[in-house]
């Protein structure tokens, strides 16, 4: 019983590091700010999502598992509020700038 | 070969070629955000070094309310700022030279002193019955070497002070008014962190935690309020202003005091130990996080004096 | 005889009592806490005056703890006699201090009102400074004065505050960290921050070499020895005038003393061949530099901020002239303590002169000043007398020091370094001169010039003690000498020590 | 050659870049990272000395001054960019004043 749950969390681990992989290179492909904003929040909560299920199931007791949980919550809300409020900066001065080609400084 | 001493290469090779880049940077946005990188790697490096007090201080006060102060700074010098022209080259020449001489002179110093490993740590394990708390940082921290911690928390109040002489700036307040979402953040989060932040200072006699780390999550919590709410009343003249100021500064100077009755300033008295060093932490606590709020709010341009006219 | 319990600390533990009780009082309570808290803060110093005159040194360990593991306060004769001058001085300053900033609107007396609890605070650090004994304790100090001056630089400064506050306190930050490089090899080589632990232990070996060049390289950039000054002169010069003095006089003075204390408790052994002739080199540089830029500048604050620069160069001359060879060499330390001391009360004296006629002609431009001694003659009085003592006539402290000083170099036939001596007391009379000629000569208009509030006293008492010292010298010495790391047996003044 | 002298000359050489920062640059914000640099670096030289002995626990002294470093070294940064921050906002008013 032992050995499957232990490729089961490696494989969950390698797949969190495979969606960062993914955000970062979206970050630095993705042409203006708000697709990238986009590519950031969301492959980076998902890899943490895969790299804390895979940690999970290594832990001893209980507790510790429930505590990489609120840290996977935490990061999920703050990436979340931060995002939006990037996201209204960025609109804003858009808006703002209104040049006729439209492109939002980075 | 094993993952543990492959990462103990890579990670202080990358800290010394990041350094370098940080500095190496043309705009001052990319440098502060590679800066913060810094200082989370760091946290990382002071794990790996068995410091894990350590490295919660520095990711929350390091990389988190460093990272803030200069992001705030920077708005007001503007972010695209290209380096002035460097040094002319007949003035590099010194500069470099010095460079080389310090790093040759500690990296060959540091080998020689590998041999004999001299620590304090017995001396430390010997007394740590008496001092009333069990992880030993806490322990030199709060009363071992508890002058240094005094004198520290004193420079802090005397930077916040500094920075009410240059107050009366007029930052403009050009923020958009928060979103919905995020007051729903704050009001979520900002109980979370006092909670933590108090678990922090808890826990500090027996694990790692303690006063630091649990005054830069309250200065978090302090940064998103001045970020969501209106105009914060920072001004010197109010009196819960100056209070929270000099809590943590006041309530060790009167420890100390009362420790003189003991023969020498700052003496805790075994039995009573535990309890001050609670009492001094949260005071500690309180003056670290607002200190460092209203650090940031000058570094933003918004500790206008509301002696009258705001900004 | 065993100490009272409290009476190392109470010099450090008062001036910061009254910052806190400021910080707490309602604002307008808290004005009348300035010179009655000054006065207490300055009596502090005398039970421990009497207690060293009487007992001789205490080392008392912070928290209980001893050396390795705590922290040690280290009450000895050098110590009290630089708590009394603190005392001295801050007492003066302050006084002059509360007439200096009035403050009439609120947004003004809001910013002038934190003079205080940032004066009280580097008050304490700096009697902190002299009495500790602790590397890493120092470090933490010299941060608190250094962090504590650039706020006071910010008080009511000119123009050029801003940009000088911010280059003091980068250098500041950066020679702080170098100091505690070097604290830090010296800790990881003997396991303790203590110095008489670490001197102790000394064998000359070379890590130890490095970390006191960072030490002194530190204290060097605080002290604003001569390659390091940049920084010195416009933080001095754009301060309000008690600011300056209080930087001038006191601060740059304990970073001195930090040298002076680490020197002679048995790091000169450790210091390669080639330090003391650098340190001397350097010393000398400084004094002509700073004097001749002294005698260019057309302001009178930048002048004495140059003087400051030139009378560093004079102290770090005692490292060269401190060796072995010379029987009982107590003397030129003591000689040294005397400069130090009488520098740091003349130029307190002459800055808050200096602010006293910038208050009355809106200027401290030297040919604004024209007719000067006319209107305010005790004025510029007190800035001839401070600049007799930066020159060393007799019979003041200055002179003292800058004969044994003299004396030391022939004795160690170092001809090159009686001969800057000398020089410098030229470059000093020089720039005095143009200062006061400049106030002596007859103004074309007659100038109304504003009101100018602060006391007089204090800075009467500032320029005559170092006449009280150089009268009182034998006793000095005596005081001196107490728990002193080096032996006084040729005492060179005539009738010598008893 | 036990991992932790890495961190050590590490830290020796994090400390000369943020010495070469701090004394080779002319704009002051890249002085100032510097100087936080140099800090980082005598930290880590300072941890990376107390966990020397091969076994048993750190030295615990270091870590309680490394934690008192970080706070004063960030308190003082704090102050450098407030008054950085002050001051190109004197240099902006005086810009619109005399243009």
């Amino acid at each position: 019983m032992e050995m499957p749950l232990h490729y089961l969390s490696n494989a969950l681990v390698l797949a969190g590091i495979f969606f960062l992989f993914a955000s970062a290179l979206g970050v630095l492909r993705f042409p203006d700010t708000l697709s990238r904003l986009h590519a950031l929040a969301k492959a980076d909560n998902v890899a943490l999502g895969c790299i804390v299920l895979g940690l999970m199931i290594r832990q001893p007791n209980a507790l510790l598992a429930l505590k990489l949980v609120l840290i996977w919550s935490v990061t999920q809300i703050s990436s979340a509020a931060s995002g939006f409020k990037l996201a209204q900066q960025i609109r804003a001065r858009a808006l703002r700038e209104q040049r006729p080609g439209g492109e939002s400084a980075p | 070969m094993n993952a543990g001493t492959l990462m103990d290469l890579i990670l202080p090779l990358g800290l010394v070629v990041l350094a370098e880049i940080i500095l190496r940077q043309r705009r001052a946005a990319e440098a502060v955000a590679q800066f913060m990188v810094f200082g989370l790697l760091m946290a990382v490096a002071w794990v790996r070094v068995d410091a894990p007090d350590l490295a919660l201080t520095e990711a929350a006060i390091g990389s988190g309310v460093t990272g803030a102060l200069l992001l705030a700074a920077l708005r007001r010098i503007g972010p695209h700022r290209e380096p002035t022209r460097p040094l002319p080259s007949p003035a590099r020449l010194p500069v470099y030279t010095a460079t080389l001489l310090l790093g040759g002179a500690l990296s060959w110093a540091l080998i020689e002193l590998w041999s004999d490993p001299v620590s304090l740590t017995a001396a430390v394990d010997a007394r740590l019955a008496e001092s009333g708390s069990s992880n030993p940082v806490a322990a030199v921290i709060l009363n071992f070497r508890a002058y240094d911690t005094f004198l520290e928390i004193g420079v802090l109040l005397l930077s916040a002070l500094a920075v009410y002489t240059l107050a009366g700036s007029r930052g403009r307040r050009s923020l958009e008014e928060p979103g919905p979402v995020f007051q729903f953040y704050l009001s979520r989060l900002a109980p979370l962190f006092a909670i933590v932040a108090l678990y922090l200072v808890w826990i500090g006699s027996r694990r790692p935690g303690g006063a630091f780390p649990a005054g830069a999550l309250l200065s978090g919590v302090g940064v998103l309020v001045l970020l969501g709410a209106s105009p914060w009343p920072l001004g010197l003249h109010r009196k819960v202003v100056r209070y929270l100021l000099v809590a943590g500064f006041g309530v060790f100077l009167f420890a100390g005091l009362w420790g003189g009755r003991y023969g020498a300033m700052l003496t805790l008295p075994p039995e009573q130990a535990k309890a001050w060093k609670l009492l001094i932490e949260l005071a500690c606590m309180l003056s670290i996080g607002f200190s460092f709020t209203v650090l940031f709010a000058c570094c933003a341009g918004w500790l206008g004096d509301e002696s009258g006219e705001g900004t | 005889m065993t100490p009272p319990p409290f009476l190392v600390e109470l010099p450090v533990a008062v001036p910061m009592v009254l910052a806190v009780v400021w910080l707490l009082l309602p604002r307008r309570f808290a004005r009348f806490l300035a010179r009655p808290g000054a006065l207490t803060a300055a009596v502090a110093v005398l039970p421990c005056l009497h207690w060293v005159w009487r007992h001789g040194p205490i080392r008392q360990p912070l928290g209980g703890w001893m050396a390795p593991l705590g922290i040690d306060l280290y009450l000895d004769g050098l110590s009290a006699f630089l708590m009394l001058f603190h005392a001295c001085a801050g007492a003066a300053i302050s006084f002059s201090a509360a007439g200096y900033f009035p403050g009439s609107d609120a947004a003004d007396r809001q910013r002038t009102d934190l003079f205080w609890p940032l004066f009280f605070l580097v008050w304490g650090g700096l009697n902190s400074l002299v009495l500790s004994l602790d590397l890493f304790n120092l470090f933490v100090t010299l941060e608190l004065i250094g962090i504590g001056g650039v706020g006071l630089i910010l008080i009511r400064g000119d123009a050029g505050a801003t940009r000088a506050a911010m280059e003091y306190l980068l250098q500041a930050l950066v020679g702080g960290m170098l100091f505690l490089l070097g604290a830090a090899l010296m800790y990881s080589r003997t396991a303790t921050m203590d110095l008489h632990l670490i001197a102790e232990m000394l064998t000359p070996d070379p890590v130890l070499n490095i970390g006191l060049a960072l030490i002194l390289a530190g204290l060097m950039v605080k002290a604003a020895l001569f390659p390091m000054h940049f920084w010195l002169p416009p933080a001095h010069a754009n301060a309000a005038a008690p600011v300056s003095a209080v930087l001038s006089g006191l601060v740059v003075t304990a970073a001195y003393v930090v040298a002076l204390r680490l020197w002679y408790a048995g790091f000169h052994q450790l210091a390669p061949m080639m330090l003391p002739p650098i340190l001397s080199v350097l010393g000398c540089l400084g004094i002509v530099w700073g004097g001749a830029m002294a005698l260019r500048q057309d302001r009178l604050k930048r002048l004495l901020a140059y003087s400051t620069v030139s009378q560093m160069g004079y102290l770090f001359l005692v490292f060269a002239l401190a060796s072995e060879a010379l029987p009982g060499q107590g003397w030129v330390w003591a000689g040294a303590v005397y400069m130090a001391v009488s520098h740091g009360l003349a130029k307190a004296g002459a800055f808050l002169a200096a602010g006293r006629l910038q208050t009355a002609y809106g200027s401290d431009r030297l040919s604004a000043l024209a007719g000067a001694a006319s209107t305010h003659p005790l004025a510029v009085m007190m800035l001839a007398l401070s600049g007799l003592h930066l020159m060393g006539l007799p019979p003041g402290a200055g002179f003292a020091g800058k004969w044994i000083l003299l004396m030391a170099a022939m004795a160690k036939d170092q001809w090159g370094i009686a001969a800057f001596i000398l020089l410098g007391g030229l470059i000093s009379a020089g720039y005095t001169v143009r200062a006061v000629e400049a106030c002596l000569r007859p103004a074309e208009s007659p100038i109304e010039t504003a009101p100018v509030r602060a006391p007089m006293f204090p800075i009467l008492i500032l320029v005559l003690a170092p006449f009280v010292i150089g009268i009182l010298l034998e006793e000095a010495g005596v005081l001196l000498s107490i728990g002193a790391p080096v032996d006084f047996s040729e005492f060179p003044m005539p009738g010598g020590l008893r | 050659m036990n991992p932790q002298l890495v961190y050590a000359l590490a830290g020796a050489w994090i400390c000369a870049i943020g010495l070469r920062g701090f004394m080779g640059e002319v704009d002051t914000f890249r002085r100032i990272l510097g100087a936080n640099l140099l800090g980082s670096g005598i930290f880590l030289v300072l941890v990376a000395v107390a966990r020397r002995a091969p076994d048993g626990p750190p030295d615990p002294v270091p870590h309680a001054m490394v934690l008192t470093g970080i706070v004063v070294s960030v308190s003082g940064t704090a102050l450098l960019l407030a008054l950085l921050a002050r001051l190109h906002e004197e240099h902006r008013e005086e810009g619109e004043g005399n243009e």
